[in-house]
C-alpha cells in the first residue's frame, strides 16, 4: 500500500471533522451586516403579507443548504408572514414540501392557511416569466393536488404584483435568473440564502441592488439563528467547520513551509 | 427616426425600458461588425501573449512523446448554446488537428448529448483533413451523464484509467472542477484548464499548470485558429473596453458634480 | 436500520474508497451512478419534456405547430447513418442560432451595462470611508479590464495597470476559494452526519 | 447546400430571437416562449435519446468484445432498470423508482460532491505557494476569508469580521464585476460570429 502526501492530508481531514463532529458544541458568533440585513428586511414585513420562496437547489447540497432554509422558514413563520413555495429544480421540490411541512407545525402553522407549496415547473426561465403574468395559470394546482383557487391564502394573488417579494434558497446560479427575469422585468424584489460558494458570485448583484438581500453558508445560518433566538443545525455543525477552516490553513502554511525549505536547500 | 419610434413604443412593439439596451447593443454591433469586415485587412497587431497558449502545443508534444492518450472536457455546466462552448470546440478543433498528424489518442466525455455530437463532427473533420479519417473513433467522444456528479465520476475513472499525459478542461464547469483537477494531478498530467465560471477559476488557478481567466478562453480560441474573424472580434472587444473605462471616469467625475443626474443609468 | 439506509452507507462508502485510489469497488459503483442517472434523467425527460410537451398537445388536442419541433427532433436521428448525418445540423442551427440570438441582448443588460452603471457613484457623497471604497472599486473595475486588453503588449503604463489587475483577480480568487471551501466542508459534514447518525448509530 | 442552408436557418432564428427580446407585443413573447420552451426542450430530449442509444452502443459493442464485461453490465442495468420501474410502478413518492433515486442515486452523488472537501485538502497542501507576489495575494485572501468565516475571527476581533467582509465586497467584488463585464463582451462577439456565419465549428470545418 502506497502512502502519499495527499492521502495524509485526507487521513487529517477525515480525523479532524469526525472528532469535532463527536465532541459538538456551540459556539457564540457575531453576526455579519449581511445577516443582519435579511433580518431587518424580513422584519420588517407585516404580518399577513405573502412571500415567495423558491428552492433553487439539488439534494447533494442540503447539509448546506438546509438549516439556511430553516431559519428563514422559522423567522418568517414566527412572523406570521405566509409563504407560498415554488421549487425550479425537480430535485429540490420533494425537499421544499418537507422542510415547510416541518418547520410549519413548530409554529402551529396551517397548510393552506399560513404557507402553501405549490411545486415544480421546468425550465426556469419560462417558469419565472409565467409566473409573472399568471401564478393560478402556470400551476392550476399545488404540489398536493389541491385546486389553486379553492387554496384560502392565494384568493387574491394574481402575480407578482401581490406578492411582497421572493426569497431564492440556492446552492447554485438560479438566482440569477429570479434577478435577471424577476427582477429586470417585473420588479420583485428578491432575497436570497445560498451556498458559502456563491456568495461572491452574487456580490456583484447585491452592491448593483439587482439583489435585496443574501445570507451565505452554515456561518451565516448560525448568525441567523443567533438574531431570531432559535437553536439550529448551522450552529451545531459549526464547530466541524472551524476546525475544518484551521485545518486546511494548517496545510497551505505547510504546504510552503516545505516548499520555500526545498527552495532553500537546492540553492545550498 | 424619432416619429417611427415613437408609434413603435406605442404599439408596444418596442419596450421603452429597454431602449438603452437596445441602443447600446446596435453600438457594439456596429463597432464589431466595423472592425470584422473593414479592418480585418490591417497589418496583425502585436497582441499580448497568453501563457497557456504556448502550453496548448506542449501539451500535445507531450502526449506523443509518452504515448499516453489526451482527454478534453468541456465541463457540466455548458450547453450547445453558450459562447464558452462554441469557443472550446475551437480549440478541440485545434487539438484535434494535431492529433490527428501525431496519431495520439484524443478522448473527449460530455455530459450534453448535442455537445456529444458536434464534437463528432469537429473532430472527424480534422481527421479527415489530416487525410486518415480511419483512425476516428466515434467511441473516444462520448456522452457519458448528463448528471454533474455522475459525470464527475465517470470523467474521474476515466483519467485514473487511461492515465492521460495531458488534459484539457476548457468550457464551463461547476463544482466538479477540483475533482477533475485534482485527479488529474494525482496521475501526474500537464493541465490546462480555461473557465467562465468565476468560481471555478480560482481552483483551477490552484490545481492546474496553466488557466486561461474568462474572456482569455475566447481570446485563445483566435489565436489558435488563426481566424481573421475571431482576431478582428478580439480587438473590437478591446475598442468597446477602453470605451467602458472613459465612459466610467467621465460618469464618476459627472456623478461627483451633478450628484442628480442619472443619464448614466441603464 | 432498514434497508435503503444499509444500501446508502455501503454504496457511500464505496465512493470515499476512489481516496486511496482507483479500484474495483469504486468502479462497480461508479458504473451503477452512471447507468442510474441516465436513466433517471430519462424517465424524467421523457415525462416533463416529451409527453407534457409534445405527445400530449399533439395527438390528444391537435397542437399541429409542434409538428415542427418533432420534426426537428426526429432529424436528429439522421445522425446513425452516415449519409442521413448532414440532417442533425438543421435542430442544430436552430439551438445554436436562437441560443446566439437570445445571449446578445441578455448578457449585455445583465452582465455588462447594469454592472458598468452600478460602478458609477457620486464621490464626496457620504463619508470619507465610503469615497475610498468608490475609488477602489473604480480602480479595481478599470485594472482588470485592462489586464483582459489584448490588442498590445501589456508594457507601460498599460503593463502597470494589469499587473494592478492581477492583484484584484487574485484578491478575488483567494476570497471565492475561502467561501468555497466553507461550501465542501459542509457537505462532507453532511455526509459524516449521515455515516456517524443513521449508519453507524453512534451520534443521536 | 448542406451547409449553407442550415447556416441560413441559424443566422435567420437568430436574428428574429434577438429583436424579440426588445418587444412587450404578445406576438413577440409568444415567439419567445415557443422557440426557448419548446423548441429547446424538445430538440434537447430529443439529442438525450441519441446519447443514450450510443451510450448503450458503445457498452454492448465493449461487452462484446470482453472489455470491462462486469461494470459494462452494471451500467446497462442501472440505466434500464430506471425506465423499467417507472413503467411499472410509475414515479410518484414511495414508488420503487424514487427508493431508488433516493437510496442510490443520491448518497453516490452526494458522496462525489463530498469528495471536494478531500480534494481542496490535498490542493491547499500542494497548490498554495507564495511564489510571486499575486500568488501571496491569493495565498493571504484564502486566509482571510477562511478565518472570517468560522469562529476564530470573532474570538480574534470583531473588527477583523469587518475587515473581511470589507474586502469580500469592495476589491474582490470589482474585479468579478470587471469578469463579468468582459465575459458579456466575449459572449457578444461570439454569439453574434455565430449569426454572421463567421463562427462555423459547430457546422465541422470544411476539408481544404
Amino acid at each position: 500500500m502506497k502512502i502519499e502526501s495527499r492521502h495524509l492530508a485526507f487521513i487529517g481531514l477525515a480525523v479532524v471533522v469526525v472528532i469535532a463532529m463527536l465532541v459538538g458544541g456551540r459556539p457564540d458568533l457575531t453576526p455579519s451586516a449581511d445577516s443582519v440585513r435579511m433580518h431587518e428586511y424580513i422584519a420588517s414585513l407585516a404580518p399577513g403579507s405573502v412571500v415567495m420562496v423558491s428552492f433553487d437547489h439539488e439534494a447533494s447540497s442540503l447539509p448546506e443548504i438546509g438549516p439556511l432554509a430553516k431559519a428563514f422558514l422559522r423567522h418568517a413563520f414566527s412572523r406570521g408572514v405566509k409563504l407560498v413555495g415554488v421549487s425550479l429544480l425537480a430535485e429540490g421540490t420533494g425537499i421544499g414540501y418537507r422542510l415547510m411541512e416541518e418547520t410549519g407545525r413548530e409554529y402551529d402553522c396551517e397548510y393552506g392557511k399560513d404557507f402553501v407549496f405549490l411545486g415544480f415547473k421546468p425550465q426556469w426561465v419560462a417558469a419565472i416569466v409565467a409566473m409573472g403574468e399568471s401564478i393560478s395559470k402556470t400551476y392550476p394546482e399545488d404540489y398536493l393536488g389541491n385546486t389553486y383557487q379553492d387554496i384560502p391564502m392565494l384568493a387574491g394573488v394574481v402575480n407578482y404584483s401581490d406578492v411582497a417579494g421572493v426569497v431564492s434558497i440556492a446552492d447554485g446560479s438560479l438566482t440569477t435568473h429570479w434577478m435577471e427575469y424577476g427582477h429586470a422585468r417585473y420588479g420583485i424584489t428578491v432575497s436570497a440564502f445560498v451556498a458559502a460558494a456563491m456568495v461572491t458570485t452574487y456580490d456583484p448583484y447585491l452592491a448593483s441592488g439587482q439583489m435585496h438581500a443574501m445570507v451565505g453558508g452554515l456561518r451565516g445560518a448560525a448568525e441567523y439563528e443567533s438574531l431570531i433566538g432559535v437553536g439550529g443545525s448551522g450552529g451545531r455543525a459549526m464547530l466541524a467547520q472551524t476546525v475544518a477552516h484551521l485545518y486546511v490553513i494548517v496545510l497551505i502554511i505547510l504546504g510552503n513551509v516545505v516548499y520555500f525549505r526545498s527552495r532553500h536547500t537546492g540553492r545550498k | 427616426m424619432s416619429l417611427v419610434s415613437a408609434v413603435l413604443i406605442s404599439t408596444a412593439w418596442i419596450d421603452p425600458d429597454r431602449l438603452p439596451v437596445l441602443i447600446c447593443g446596435l453600438v457594439a454591433i456596429g463597432i464589431v461588425l466595423y472592425t470584422t469586415f473593414w479592418r480585418r485587412g490591417q497589418e496583425r497587431a502585436r497582441m499580448r501573449e497568453i501563457p497557456g497558449l504556448k502550453a496548448v502545443e506542449e501539451a500535445i508534444g507531450r502526449a506523443t512523446e509518452m504515448a499516453r492518450p489526451i482527454l478534453y472536457t468541456p465541463g457540466w455546466g455548458g450547453d450547445i448554446q453558450r459562447p464558452t462552448t462554441i469557443a472550446s470546440l475551437n480549440i478541440l478543433s485545434h487539438v484535434a488537428d494535431k492529433t490527428a498528424q501525431y496519431d495520439c489518442q484524443l478522448v473527449y466525455p460530455t455530459h450534453d448529448p448535442v455537445i456529444m455530437t458536434v464534437a463528432q463532427e469537429v473532430v472527424r473533420e480534422s481527421y479527415a483533413r489530416a487525410g486518415c479519417e480511419d483512425r476516428f473513433r466515434e467511441d473516444d467522444i462520448r456522452y457519458v451523464s448528463s448528471s454533474q456528479f455522475g459525470y464527475a465520476a465517470a470523467v474521474d475513472g476515466l483519467i485514473s484509467r487511461l492515465q492521460p499525459a495531458s488534459i484539457f478542461l476548457l468550457g464551463t464547469f461547476e463544482a466538479e472542477s477540483l475533482i477533475l483537477a485534482e485527479t488529474g494531478n494525482s496521475v501526474g498530467a500537464i493541465q490546462i484548464a480555461g473557465t467562465d465560471s468565476t468560481i471555478q477559476l480560482s481552483f483551477f488557478i490552484v490545481a492546474c499548470d496553466y488557466t486561461l481567466i474568462g474572456e482569455e478562453l475566447f481570446a485563445a480560441s483566435g489565436y489558435l485558429s488563426g481566424d481573421a474573424s475571431i482576431l478582428a472580434s478580439v480587438r473590437a472587444q478591446d475598442s468597446l473596453k477602453v470605451l467602458i473605462v472613459v465612459f466610467l471616469v467621465l460618469a464618476t467625475i459627472w456623478a461627483t458634480i451633478a450628484p442628480d443626474s442619472s443619464w448614466w443609468r441603464f | 436500520m432498514d434497508f435503503g439506509t444499509l444500501i446508502a452507507g455501503i454504496l457511500t462508502l464505496a465512493i470515499f474508497t476512489f481516496l486511496y485510489r482507483d479500484n474495483p469497488i469504486y468502479r462497480a459503483a461508479e458504473s451503477l451512478l452512471i447507468g442510474v442517472s441516465i436513466g433517471y434523467v430519462l424517465v424524467i425527460t421523457w415525462t416533463n419534456t416529451l409527453m407534457d410537451l409534445l405527445f400530449h398537445p399533439l395527438f390528444r388536442r391537435g397542437d399541429w405547430p409542434l409538428v415542427i419541433p418533432l420534426l426537428l427532433g426526429a432529424m436528429m436521428f439522421g445522425r446513425f447513418y452516415r449519409r442521413t448525418g448532414w440532417l442533425s445540423r438543421f435542430p442544430m442551427a436552430v439551438l445554436i442560432g436562437s441560443g446566439a440570438g437570445v445571449a446578445i441582448p441578455a448578457m449585455l443588460d445583465a452582465r455588462t451595462l447594469r454592472q458598468i452603471s452600478a460602478t458609477v457613484t457620486p464621490l464626496f457623497a457620504g463619508s470619507a470611508w465610503a469615497d475610498v471604497s468608490t475609488i477602489i472599486v473604480l480602480a479595481g473595475v478599470i485594472t482588470t479590464l485592462s489586464y483582459f486588453y489584448f490588442s498590445r503588449e501589456h508594457r507601460g503604463a498599460l503593463g502597470f495597470s494589469s499587473k494592478t489587475g492581477t492583484y484584484f483577480l487574485m484578491l478575488f480568487f483567494g476570497t471565492t476559494f475561502g467561501y468555497t471551501v466553507m461550501s465542501r466542508m459542509s457537505t462532507f459534514i453532511g455526509r459524516v452526519e449521515f455515516l456517524l447518525t443513521d449508519f453507524l448509530r453512534l451520534t443521536g | 447546400m448542406r451547409r449553407k442552408f442550415p447556416q441560413l436557418v441559424c443566422g435567420l432564428i437568430g436574428l428574429l430571437l434577438f429583436v424579440v427580446y426588445f418587444s412587450r407585443h404578445p406576438i413577440a413573447s409568444s415567439i419567445n416562449e415557443t422557440v426557448t420552451r419548446e423548441y429547446w426542450q424538445i430538440v434537447f430530449a430529443f439529442a438525450l435519446l441519441v446519447g443514450v442509444v450510443s451510450f448503450a452502443k458503445i457498452n454492448l459493442q465493449g461487452i462484446e468484445r470482453g472489455e470491462d464485461r462486469l461494470y459494462r453490465i452494471i451500467s446497462l442495468v442501472g440505466l434500464i432498470s430506471m425506465p423499467v420501474l417507472a413503467l411499472i410502478w410509475g414515479i410518484g413518492t414511495g414508488s420503487p423508482f424514487m427508493w431508488v433515486f433516493d437510496n442510490v442515486q443520491v448518497p453516490m452523488q452526494s458522496t462525489v460532491f463530498a469528495l471536494l472537501a478531500f480534494f481542496v485538502a490535498s490542493a491547499s497542501l500542494r497548490g498554495f505557494r507564495a511564489r510571486s507576489g499575486p500568488a501571496f495575494i491569493l495565498l493571504l485572501a484564502a486566509m482571510v476569508a477562511l478565518i472570517s468565516r468560522s469562529d476564530v475571527g470573532d474570538l480574534m476581533s470583531a473588527r477583523f469580521s469587518d475587515f473581511a467582509e470589507w474586502i469580500r465586497s469592495n476589491p474582490s467584488m470589482s474585479a468579478r464585476r470587471a469578469i463579468l463585464i468582459g465575459i458579456g463582451l466575449g459572449s457578444l462577439t461570439t454569439s453574434l460570429r455565430v449569426l454572421l456565419g463567421l463562427e462555423r465549428t459547430w457546422l465541422g470545418k470544411e476539408s481544404k
